[in-house]
């Protein structure tokens, strides 16, 4: 743990989070063939994402989102899209465990670039579920996994 | 309840200095600075008072209640059965027969919901409600809506939070098609205290049934459900200073002789046959199963606790804290106070936007800094879209706050500002 | 879970005077005689334990759960869901998925039935349950039987206490109209263990869900829903040396998955709107409202508790108690005991009927002596019917019970004999 | 309180309790013009009580029972029996309303004769409901007051 409570803030909100959060990179929507898009939302917050994945050849040719959330998770978010860019599925879902891993105390946050930023969201585990926003997003655009939060409907 | 408007305190004002060691976990530190606890609307401390009743229940009395001839069973019996009464009485009541205990206050909206109004409604009926109701008093209407085909209606919030009541006649919300009136007594996001007594008169006045979701008016004021004239009330143990697993759903004695019970089993039955069941009488009816015995004993123990300290009080004191807050924060560069302005009645809480920082942003912020609030939609996302928010930040006052933890709320959300370079 | 059956324990015997000290309330004189509680299948008392777990929760970390950034709203999390895990694989899951916390065991099989069979029942569908079930795994299938037009069946109690499995087959009871099967794992009167594993196993061959009422089992024995087979399962904490106020449904995830919420509020909701809402995943759809945080940690430390001291030890001191109680009570004139013979399984309790001498006669007298059992109809009406009475005395036994109160019992109930002329 | 144990329990258990438990008066049931008959059940216990009452010119002319219950419940009734019979409706219901505050404590015992056998319940509160059964059943019978349990029935 980070000694002053600044410090352990300043772990948490390091400048390139802060940035991303400012000025998030590929935001929009895709339309078109090959265009996928997916809306999330954190229930304990209220935070939202669409995210739009255009798949080519197997290859993640290009991500947009778009969104309301903290720092926390739009930065992730915009962090995420330029990572994936150009990877293949099975690369990004990769990426995505090695990224969840990181957020538990665990895995090769040296080996994430940029998105090592987040590494310090792993001291506040409340936070975690705003830093997966995107990702479980991503996964769910993927096809994959039991992304959080759909367990049924009701329209009145 | 007007906390903010009429307060003359009676007796000598309020010193929360000396109430603060009633309560163990205000000596708690966090992240090395004294802990200062402005989420009470969520739920409050419990003073020790509260601790040592339900305590004593289980180091001396616990038994299950009701059918035991042991002393044990008795004096538990004893002992819960005087709960009701307490909490009755704490109502207004003249004793404790309209009070069912059950788990929390969404439990009571839910056995309103399930058990009166499900059981009643038919299509075409109406359901009038606020939008700025938590969920809580929300999702269960409209879950009994679609069941039977009712209606949703909603009276409209106003820009400074108040309900716009001309709307009832303007836009005929409320008429002979209204079968219930549901609405918070007081909003958990802005603050608003809504006309409780005209809304259950104009209820009554069209043979709709009026409920009142106290959950954040009983703990900051009295509340009396004859002045109020309601059908059914309900409020929460753990956000007025009792445990947690215990809420109350006051129902007017006649209203609750009409209602079937929802759960059966245990308790709640007169004789039982393989095929074939009759029921208790009032309220005992509606508590199937081992009712949380400590738990009411501790929700006793807690009004008696606000009502030894006085109500009145301890509410002229918290208003006097929610005006502080209200213009320090109003003051901040880039923050917008959501809810009825000063001057308003409003109940002891405050929720804001603050430009550029978001609500949990700054709630991690301030929690570096030993400060506890919330952000978030507050179980109430329909308002924050009427807001056009995705959450906000909330600061919600309790008897033992201070000027001086009000104080620290405001600057560390100016430090803030600066520490996102918002 | 055998509890009387197959007894080698690993262990060394467990000795109950060496855990006594951890009771407080076992320190208590009643009538100025020391209290000889038998009457733990009503409730059992808490252990320090439990009691400090509770304590240190309020005050130390007492928060809202799951909506909070702030370090203490961030404590109870953890403390809650933590809980949950604990409760899951002390019933033999990998995890706390399965977990639903509610009030009581009742709360639970009604869950079950109000959201599970209510939504899914037909006219001649089948609900197969046993005469001789709490009202609380009774009145609610009866209650949603007349809702939905199904038809509840019942598997024959032999003069010994034992289901008839026979009449499985021999009087069509099961079979492809069967939606649901439920039934105690241990019988609150007669103390009959019932073939669990054999009847989910039945239910599944015909595609109906199997409910196991194991608020008396859980508390003596290892019970594994794995092993079970079993759908869902329900306890209460209050019965296995846990607070009040806080019972568990376990149900195997993809039922719960597929099963609609029956409360709406807070907690258990996705996104809402004004007119209409998503639900949360599994389990947290099933939680509305804030839940008892304190009572889950307490229940927890209960777990762990019987954990500590060795489920089997427990189980084989407790029938050992069990065989000594059926020899005493059996050798008092005038006594029938009800239930399985020896050398049958039986759970750790006692019921009897003594002629002459009603069983509040009996309950009273032995009150004077200090010593609570339990007299009445033990929420099994149709079962006293069949038993020809309109109440038994029942004893039941916990882990802190010694050889020395059953004999205090035996001498107690031939002394009542003579009191009353019997 | 008295001070031994069987101090109390004689207390309550008086001789004359005793001896209606084990030859209760007035067993049996009533036909006919005038008879009334009352079914009453105390959910805590089980305990079940029937009462037949005929009367005849405002008078209570007869009174009869059969139930299943304890000492105190069926004692109760008994004496019930024998102290009702020949009273007025009004009479009856005043002589119910002082047994039931000699059971709260309050009240003169002397006053009510053999029925002053069941002033030790009043140390019992819990026992108090076995020793209302019977006069609950009679006051529903006269037409009177809010009788214990018929919230209402539910028939599968
Ligand atoms: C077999 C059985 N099922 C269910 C219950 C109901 O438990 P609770 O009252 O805690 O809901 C009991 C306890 O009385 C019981 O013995
Ligand atoms: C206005 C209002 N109603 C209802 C509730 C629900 O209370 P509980 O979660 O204790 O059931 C709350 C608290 O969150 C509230 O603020």
């Amino acid at each position: 743990m980070p000694e002053t409570p600044d410090a352990a803030l300043e772990e948490l909100y390091r400048e390139v989070i802060l940035d991303h959060y400012k000025h998030p990179r590929n935001r929009g929507r895709l339309d078109g063939p090959g265009a996928e898009a997916v809306e999330l939302q954190n229930p304990t917050c209220g935070d939202e994402i669409r995210l739009s994945v255009r798949v080519q050849d197997d290859r993640l040719a290009d991500l947009r989102f778009e969104g309301r959330g903290c720092s926390i998770s739009m930065a992730s978010a915009s962090l995420m899209t330029e990572a994936c860019r150009g990877l293949t599925r099975d690369e990004a879902v990769a990426l995505c465990a090695g990224f969840k891993a990181m957020l538990a105390g665990a895995g090769e946050p040296e080996r994430l670039g940029d998105l090592a930023a987040l590494s310090g969201v792993a001291q506040f585990p409340v936070r975690v579920k705003c830093a997966t926003l995107g990702w479980n997003a991503l996964l769910r655009a993927l096809g994959g996994g039991a992304a959080a939060g759909d367990g049924g409907a009701m329209d009145a | 309840m007007a906390a903010v408007a009429a307060l003359p305190p009676k007796a000598a004002p309020f010193d929360p200095e000396t109430v603060r060691a009633d309560f163990p976990i205000l000596e708690r530190r966090v992240h090395d600075r004294p802990l200062v606890y402005l989420d009470n609307a969520a739920t409050t401390q419990k003073p020790r008072a509260v601790l040592d009743a339900e305590d004593r229940f289980y180091r001396r009395h616990n038994a299950n209640v009701h059918r035991a001839i042991h002393t044990l069973g008795n004096e538990a019996t004893v002992a819960y059965e005087q709960a009701r009464e307490a909490v009755g009485r704490h109502l207004g009541a003249a004793d404790g027969r309209g009070v069912v205990f059950l788990r929390n206050a969404t439990e009571a909206l839910n056995l309103v919901a399930w058990a009166w109004a499900r059981r009643r409604l038919r299509p075409g009926d109406e359901i009038l409600l606020t939008p700025m109701e938590h969920h809580s008093n929300l999702v269960p209407w409209q879950m009994v809506a679609r069941e039977t085909g009712a209606r949703l209606r909603f009276i409209p919030v106003g820009p400074d939070g108040a309900l716009e009541m001309d709307a009832l006649d303007r836009d005929g919300l409320l008429g002979p098609r209204t079968r219930v009136v549901a609405f918070a007594h007081c909003s958990n996001v802005l603050g608003t205290i809504t006309p409780a007594e005209e809304l259950c008169r104009r209820a009554r006045a069209v043979g709709a049934v009026s409920v009142v979701d106290a959950a954040q008016s009983v703990p900051h004021a009295p509340v009396d459900v004859g002045r109020l004239g309601c059908d059914f009330l309900a409020f929460s143990g753990h956000k007025t200073y009792g445990p947690m697993g215990v809420g109350v759903l006051w129902g007017r004695p006649e209203r609750l002789e009409a209602m079937e019970p929802l759960f059966g089993g245990g308790e709640m039955i007169l004789k039982v046959e393989l095929e074939s069941a009759t029921w208790n009488e009032v309220p005992w009816k509606f508590e199937a199963g081992t009712p949380n015995v400590a738990g009411a004993v501790g929700l006793a123990a807690a009004c008696a606790y606000v009502r030894d300290l006085g109500q009145d009080r301890i509410a002229a004191h918290e208003a006097a804290l929610t005006r502080l807050a209200l213009d320090g924060l109003g003051d901040c560069p880039g923050v917008t106070i959501h809810g009825p302005g000063p001057g308003s009645p409003r109940g002891a809480l405050v929720a804001w936007s603050a430009d550029g920082v978001h609500p949990h942003d700054l709630a991690q912020y301030l929690d570096q800094e030993g400060i506890a609030i919330r952000a978030g939609h507050h179980c109430a996302q329909p308002l924050m879209r009427q807001l056009g928010v995705v959450a906000t930040a909330r600061a919600s006052f309790g008897l033992y706050n201070t000027a001086a933890e009000v104080e620290a709320l405001v600057g560390a959300v100016r430090r803030a500002r600066e520490f996102f370079h918002a």
